[in-house]
């Protein structure tokens, strides 16, 4: 008798643009911390010293990334089914630690058109000259708060919490559908008029 | 009859474009307005103006015109567009407007969207200057935005016929938007118009995307787009606008700027007439004499208000035979519906077109916007821009500056000086080019109005206010332009003014004998030109109009029927009726299976938050009207907490997880506002306390299961805890295994019943939900919305935020005063109870009703009166019904309600007015159900 | 909409922000030992100057922190922004 | 439809003299309708109204002129239906052409709690003798057929609250028509008059102090909306007022589709179709404190796709032009009119956004407060000292956006 796992978007991975995918189910936790160079040390990574960065790196918990949210709080992002062991590890450390892996899901945009498909969105400057890889920010795209990470030239990965995932799923088909990327999958979320 | 030159123009002469007018059949060109198209087949007459029904034609050739208004009737309808904005397309159909739009009964179908760009040069306006301010600033490696409202770049050039370097302008303009477009980092947008300007260079403007392409508009794409600019500096390029003098019966149409009829000609291959007569009060109006002329048009005579012709260009006209009268003034015009002749020095002109110059406004919105200071030019009779500032440059024909030459080395220079402010350094100087402009000069007169019958003399064509009107107002007492402009109606209409403003500040200023730098002039607002409230709505409608906020079980609930109902962006289970229920009896059966059975419903949306941290409990102790540092680890507290005021802005429950850790649950709808509330104290007021606050809400899944019952299906799914009354008390949690995951449950009840509040991660919601349905179905198990919720709670009298509190209630007036701590020196509230408001005998307190006859249901929302008859209004009224149900385990219907004194007056029968009747009902303790509380253990 | 530079991330639209109001309003150290006038001015009497005012705004859709500003409510021009804590800098009006 | 024609003449300019019995300072609608009510019901007409710019150039000239007097509390639909019923006569009383057009006004529910609410609001305004009803979605279709009722949008209409006797004004109109009436019972109007200062003695107002020189008085009116604040800080008087900005904004003219006034508080849409044929509109408050008479465009933008939810024919209407103005916000919604701890002084603010619908009432009610140094009874409850004793008016619960 073990429930199985149910990610915010399983109705959407065949509705999403073709540029976006999720990835459920990654082990998160909100640290609040400043005394991070003790809790960089148990992950294996350096905490991110800039704001509006993230880092990444290798450690006893495999791959690590950390995401600055703001002065002394931060996101460990690992992969799933790390959490328990990570939250025991850092409550070794000076600070709190919150495991928020259900919190918010993941998603990965990629493609020669993501920054466009984001500006219709997105108040940030996303032009590579302003948030180069590694920028990570909190801000809003569209109606809902997201993080969202550079992680490659035209990669990035946007963490929205879960309650909100439809909602974002249908607004990313709705701004992806001028630039042909929904393939042959129906128009999802397009504004309805008024039945 | 055609008025299409043989050549010319950009307009695509190999297309053949069809469309109505008033319902009849035209044809035109691609590249052709609706304006031209109509002109070319020598239809001046387009509309009625709105107050005396007087025909209307076309004045300007864009989007200053006040009178071409039409309406759209294909592919969808769309009000008051101007005909010379208007891109002809295939199947056009449109009508003349007489001042009034008609709003389609249908819901447009297009798609909208808004883009954010960011650039560190904006350059507004693609004209000759603006297009040398962009290469500019491109060539120095900055980013940069150049938009212009018209769908080829050109400005000011597209409407004449000069050579720059010895080519036609056109090749010139044609080379520059080249390399800006092939230029990394230049963004080059057509059709789009800068329409507002707002602090810290932020621009919005309006990009018509797909309205020229008519019925062939794809429908994937946005049919109009809001750009949202954000720009460290701005050029604004925005030109001037050509402005008439005032006559009487200067509203026929034939009647136009002569800057219209040179860029009908130029641009669009059009002749605007075959007679036309000049009333100018500066050169410009010349060239459009002598380039209409040289069109085969017959130009009998220019009349110059100035007392002397300028040499130069009076010898060109007398070449090609047209007069020019110098110090002469048109005094009126005839003809029925069209021009047919106009008054000149008591004589009558024969005519079929009337072209006036009275000079040019520089296009000074977006500065004026951007709260730059506007100076009157008293040679230019006109505003301009009055100030330099920070990071907006004028350059061009909108501060004023008529000669081309300057202007494009204004242009050069605004450029330069953005692109260093945006911090590059400007690379090389963009080549000016040499004009051979003949007609650009200031030298006019300043020539508002020439005397004559008031009545007819129009000063706004659209609203169709005359001079008259105008002297009126200044006789009434009016000396502000503000109150004059309202009087009158002057520049209120579509076109806000541009082409009429300058000319009643002028009137009012000879009227009051003072000069228009003596008058503040009124204040430009956005948008520009005007924007569909679709284009503003873009993306956020229907579907994507609010996020509806999902819990991971609603799958299961949109499978099971339920209705929902909306909490802030939640949507949750209202009830699940199951078929031929209504509400009533689904929220019955739903009830009875919680008190008799068990039931369970989906509550993940409340709101969680981790308090963490070594102060933990002494931050608690100030937010919570209770005590909760001396909650033991493992065990549970409801608390209320309070605003400054004292009055109850949300509950819940409180865990303490640890010693420095609890989880606080907010209510559904203030999940967010009592974390900022949490930060914010902590932040801003207590920043030494070592507390972190942390949503969790939407990490956890939440299914409370309650009902005598509750305790058999949860031994089911949790092999590893003891369910035992004794070993997991009231009011304590455990963490174990629920189907097989962990799972966090506390013994809380918001029903009086035996209750557990199973909480695993989102991602195991649905699944445990399941298996809680699959391991209750032996006992009847049912799940239950909110409906019910509400009712199980209400029978034992606990209140909802926000239906039984309205920011007037206290803890006290709930009958919570075991709930508010009189250990505690200080709380968020506390000294607010000590108001003498607060201590007042008679306050709203929250009682039980219970009607007189059992099945009468209260309406919640009805008011409550002590007498048994109705008295006149108005009536003293006692409080009010938070609540009514009909209850199953009271079986009888009962209500909560706020009373005045409600305390004191168990027992009393009060009044509840409903539609003519008078509801008698029994005061009652709000706790209705299960008063000593045997029931929660089981 | 405005610019508003968060002392940590740097300037962001308006939308992402919630206002605070007056900033430098401590919560009273004993509020039992004050009057009810000036427990009321506490509760509800804020400044409300037409000029720079300072402030409290939290970068609410950003990195969640409070900060005080000093604004020109005549033009709406951020004149500074500040921690808490930091003294209310020197501006020119 | 034509407006009618405004009279041939107003009113003049005269320079100000060196003593009133009465200042009011503010020429809006507020203080333009108190020097009116001073001159005809108190026979006090040596009264001079100042005004730092052009008469009811302010939030008068700025507002959406929705009348109504469908408030929760006891206090407030007493002193907003007494304004109501001269709304009724004002046209006569005048003697302008106001345009008072009763129209009715719904006041949408989208929620299980807006729909208690609005029935609580209902049944009180009843009681009170004010005209109210509830109306269901097919109700609300049947009074104002465009407003899309259909259940699939994301906040549906779950019914409305009516008042039939409510509607809608001309402003202008209604300004001008008080400050003519005013002049030709001697109120001097002086425009361009900024009030700089406050002068007292011995604990009473003496004079102002202004742009164009002293002028000396014994009584004083404050009716300066949004810069209450300011002017009470001359005599160091603190309010509890916040001055927001508020946007609104209108389209162009459009044939009639819109019969009545739609008002939503919980989407922030309040919507008429003005006489002439333009939808005019207002948007949410601004969050921040602010004299610029400018707020962001954002909150226009959310404004519109909150209406074409409502009203879906809306889409290709197109907005001519936005505007701010500054509304002074009180904490508990509900305006401050009375006596202030300064002898002569009085202090008639914190209307927020209801300003313009109590113009009549709190014309009368604060001329009589001035005139007898006495509050009347319509505005007795609204006193400064209710923050203290926590006796507030609080019409925030009622309606966050109570226009």
């Amino acid at each position: 008798m073990t429930a199985e796992l149910v990610s915010p978007l399983a109705a959407w991975t065949s509705r999403l643009p073709s540029t976006v995918s999720e990835r459920p189910f990654l082990s998160q936790l909100t640290v609040r911390s400043s005394d991070t160079a003790a809790m960089g040390s148990v992950l294996g990574v350096a905490f991110p010293s800039r704001p509006c960065t993230f880092t990444e790196g290798s450690g006893r918990f495999g791959d690590v990334s950390v995401l600055w949210l703001g002065p002394d709080e931060y996101l460990v992002v690992a992969e799933p089914g790390l959490q328990v062991p990570i939250e025991e590890g850092l409550r070794a450390c000076k600070g709190s630690v919150v495991d928020t892996s259900a919190q918010r899901t993941t998603l990965v945009l990629e493609g020669p058109h993501v920054r466009d498909v984001l500006a219709h969105g997105c108040s940030v400057d996303l032009h590579p000259a302003a948030a180069p890889v590694g920028t990570c920010v909190q801000t809003l795209l569209a109606r809902t708060g997201i993080i969202l990470q550079v992680t490659g030239a035209d990669t990035f990965t946007l963490l929205v919490r879960s309650s909100f995932a439809e909602y974002l799923a249908a607004w990313l088909c709705d701004a992806s559908v001028e630039y042909g990327l929904l393939g042959e999958t129906p128009v999802t979320g397009r504004p309805q008029g008024h039945r | 009859m055609n008025f299409r030159t043989p050549t010319g123009g950009t307009i695509d002469r190999n297309t053949l474009l069809h469309f109505t007018f008033n319902g009849e059949g035209f044809t035109g060109h691609s590249g052709d307005t609706l304006a031209s198209a109509l002109l070319a087949h020598g239809v001046h007459e387009i509309g009625s103006s709105v107050k005396f029904g007087r025909p209307r034609g076309i004045v300007a050739a864009g989007s200053e015109d006040p009178t071409s208004l039409v309406q759209i009737e294909t592919p969808f309808p769309e009000p008051m567009l101007l005909a010379t904005t208007v891109e002809l397309y295939e199947g056009l159909e449109a009508r003349g407007l007489a001042g009034q739009g008609r709003l389609a009964s249908i819901s447009d179908p297009a798609r909208y969207d808004a883009k954010h760009e960011h650039c560190d040069v904006l350059v507004v306006g693609a004209g000759p200057a603006g297009l040398v301010a962009a290469l500019t600033a491109a060539r120095s490696g900055a980013r940069v935005v150049l938009v212009d409202e018209q769908n080829q770049a050109g400005g000011a050039l597209l409407g004449v016929d000069e050579y720059l370097d010895d080519r036609p302008s056109a090749s010139w303009v044609a080379d520059i938007v080249a390399e800006l477009k092939s230029t990394p980092g230049v963004l080059v947008l057509e059709r789009t118009t800068a329409f507002g300007m707002y602090q810290d260079g932020f621009v919005l403007a309006l990009q018509k995307r797909t309205d020229h392409l008519g019925f062939a508009a794809p429908a994937s794409v946005a049919r109009q787009r809001v750009w949202r600019i954000r720009t460290k500096q701005t050029v604004l390029t925005t030109g001037a606008h050509e402005r008439p003098v005032v006559f009487p019966d200067n509203d026929r149409p034939g009647i136009m700027l002569a800057s219209a009829a040179r860029t009908f000609l130029h641009r669009y291959g059009v002749l605007v007439g075959s007679r036309a007569v000049v009333f100018t009060t500066n050169d410009s109006a010349y060239c459009a004499a002598i380039n209409l002329a040289e069109s085969g048009v017959d130009v009998p005579l220019i009349v110059d208000a100035r007392p002397e012709a300028p040499a130069r260009l009076a010898t060109e006209c007398a070449a090609r035979g047209i007069e020019v009268r110098a110090g002469q003034v048109v005094t009126g015009t005839e003809g029925e519906g069209r021009v047919t002749g106009v008054h000149v020095a008591g004589a009558t002109v024969a005519c079929d077109t009337l072209l006036v110059s009275g000079g040019w406004n520089p296009v000074v919105s977006l500065f004026s916007q951007a709260r730059g200071k506007l100076r009157y030019d008293a040679e230019l009779g006109a505003f301009v821009p009055g100030e330099e500032l920070g990071s907006v440059r004028v350059a061009g024909s909108a501060t004023g500056e008529l000669d081309l030459a300057s202007c494009v080395r204004q242009g050069r220079e605004a450029g330069s000086a953005a692109v260093v402010a945006a911090g590059f350094s400007s690379r090389g100087q963009v080549p000016l080019p040499v004009s051979d402009s003949r007609c650009t000069s200031r030298s006019g007169l300043v020539l508002w109005r020439v005397p004559g019958d008031e009545d007819t003399s129009f000063v706004d064509l659209q609203r169709d206010a005359t001079v008259s009107d105008v002297l009126r107002a200044t006789g009434a007492g009016l000396r502000s332009l503000e109150h004059i402009k309202r009087y009158t109606t002057i520049g209120t209409a579509h076109d806000q003014g541009k082409t009429s403003g300058m000319i009643a500040a002028g009137i009012v200023a000879e009227a009051l004998g003072v000069e228009p730098a003596d008058q503040r002039p009124t204040t430009f607002r956005p948008p520009y030109t005007s924007v569909s409230f679709a284009a503003l709505a873009g993306r956020d409608r229907g579907a994507l109009h609010d996020p509806v906020r999902v819990t991971a079980i609603h799958p299961w609930h949109v499978a099971h029927g339920a209705l929902f109902e909306n909490v802030g962006q939640w949507k949750r289970p209202w009830y699940y009726p199951q078929p031929g229920e209504d509400l009533h009896t689904a929220v019955l059966r739903e009830c009875r299976a919680a008190r008799s059975g068990v039931a369970m419903m989906d509550g993940s949306t409340l709101g969680k938050i981790d308090v963490q941290g070594s102060d933990a409990g002494k931050f608690l102790d100030m937010l919570y009207t209770n005590m909760m540092s001396t909650l033991k680890v493992g065990r549970i507290r409801y608390g209320v907490m309070c605003g400054v005021d004292g009055m109850v802005i949300d509950d819940g429950t409180v865990i303490r997880v640890g010693e420095e850790r609890y989880l606080v649950t907010t209510t559904t709808g203030n999940a967010a506002k009592i974390l900022d509330w949490m930060e914010e104290w902590l932040q801003t007021e207590w920043p030494h306390l070592d507390v972190h606050c942390t949503s969790v809400t939407d990490h956890w899944a939440t299914i409370p299961l309650v009902g005598p019952k509750s305790r058999d299906v949860l031994a089911a799914v949790a092999p590893d805890l003891d369910v035992s009354n004794e070993a997991f008390e009231f009011m304590t949690w455990r963490d174990t295994q629920v189907a097989g995951v962990p799972a966090r449950v506390c013994r809380i009840s918001f029903s009086g019943e035996l209750a557990y509040e199973i909480n695993v991660t989102a991602w195991h919601g649905l699944a445990v939900w399941e298996t809680l349905m699959a391991a209750g179905a032996p006992f009847g198990i049912t799940p239950y919305g909110t409906e019910t919720m509400h009712v199980l709670r209400a029978e034992k009298g606990y209140p909802i935020i926000g239906q039984e509190t309205d920011a007037t209630v206290t803890p006290h007036d709930l009958g919570m005063s075991w709930a508010v701590s009189k250990k505690k020196p200080d709380f968020i509230g506390k000294r607010s109870f000590a108001r003498a408001e607060n201590q007042r005998a008679d306050r709203k307190q929250l009682v039980g009703l219970l009607p007189v006859d059992p099945s009468v249901l209260l309406p919640e929302g009805a008011q409550i009166i002590s007498s048994d008859h109705l008295p006149e209004p108005p009536v003293r009224m006692l409080g009010h019904v938070t609540s009514s149900y009909p209850s199953a385990a009271l079986g009888r219907t009962f209500a909560l309600a706020l009373v005045r004194s409600g305390h004191s007056r168990i027992g009393e029968t009060l009044y509840v007015p409903v539609s003519d009747a008078l509801v008698p009902v029994t005061v009652t303790d709000s706790v209705l159900y299960d008063k000593e509380g045997t029931r929660r253990d089981g | 909409m405005q610019l508003i530079p968060c002392p940590w991330c740097g300037p962001r639209e308006e939308a992402e922000f919630h206002y605070g109001g007056q900033a430098h309003v401590a919560y009273p150290s004993d509020p039992s030992a004050l009057s009810d006038e000036e427990w009321a001015q506490y509760v509800f009497f804020r400044d409300n100057p037409s000029g720079p005012f300072a402030e409290r705004w939290s970068h609410s859709a950003g990195c969640r922190r409070w900060f005080n500003a000093v604004r020109d409510t005549r033009t709406h021009d951020l004149l500074a922004v500040y921690r808490v804590g930091e003294p209310m800098p020197e501006v020119a009006s | 439809m034509q407006l009618p024609e405004h009279p041939d003449f107003l009113w003049d300019d005269p320079e100000p003299k060196a003593s009133y019995d009465v200042v009011i300072v503010g020429g809006g609608g507020h203080g333009l309708a108190t020097a009116y009510y001073l001159a005809k019901v108190h026979g006090i007409r040596n009264v001079a109204v100042l005004e730092k710019g052009w008469l009811a150039g302010g939030n008068m000239a700025r507002n959406t002129t929705i009348i109504r007097s469908n408030y929760l509390w006891d206090e407030s639909s007493g002193i907003y239906e007494h304004s109501l019923k001269l709304w009724e006569g004002l046209e006569e009383d005048l003697g302008y052409p106001i345009l008072f057009d009763q129209r009715g006004v719904l006041n949408l529910a989208h929620s299980l709690q807006d729909v208690r609410d609005s029935v609580r609001r209902v049944n009180a305004n009843r009681l009170n003798g004010i005209d109210a009803e509830w109306v269901d979605p097919q109700g609300v279709k049947e009074i104002c057929p465009i407003v899309n009722v259909s259940p699939d949008v994301r906040y549906p209409v779950l019914g409305a609250t009516y008042q039939p006797r409510a509607g809608i004004a001309k402003h202008d109109y209604v300004a001008w028509g008080y400050a003519r009436a005013a002049h030709a019972m001697g109120v001097d109007l002086i425009q361009n008059c900024e009030v700089t200062g406050l002068e007292t003695a011995g604990g009473r107002i003496t004079a102002v102090e202004t742009s164009r020189g002293r002028i000396a008085a014994g009584r004083v009116g404050l009716c300066a909306a949004g810069h209450s604040s300011v002017l009470a800080a001359m005599v160091g008087l603190r309010l509890p007022l916040a001055s927001h900005p508020l946007q609104a904004l209108v389209s162009e003219l459009l044939e009639p589709v819109h019969p009545t006034v739609v008002m939503s508080n919980a989407v922030h849409v309040y919507v008429s179709q003005a006489h002439k044929g333009e939808l005019v509109m207002g948007a949410g408050i601004d969050s921040y404190n602010g004299y610029g008479q400018r707020g962001s465009f954002h909150i226009i933008e959310q404004q519109m796709a909150a209406a074409l939810e409502l009203f879906p024919v809306f889409a290709r209407a197109h907005l001519l032009r936005t505007w701010a103005g500054i509304v002074d916000v009180s904490p508990d919604a509900s305006p401050i009119v009375g006596l202030t701890p300064v002898g002569g002084l009085y202090l008639n603010c914190g209307w927020g956004t209801g300003g313009f619908k109590a113009t009549p009432g709190v014309g009368d009610c604060f001329a009589h407060t001035i005139a007898h140094d006495k509050p009347h009874p319509f505005n007795e409850p609204f006193t400064l000292e209710r923050f203290t004793t926590g006796a507030l008016v609080d019409e925030h619960g009622a309606a966050a956006v109570a226009h």
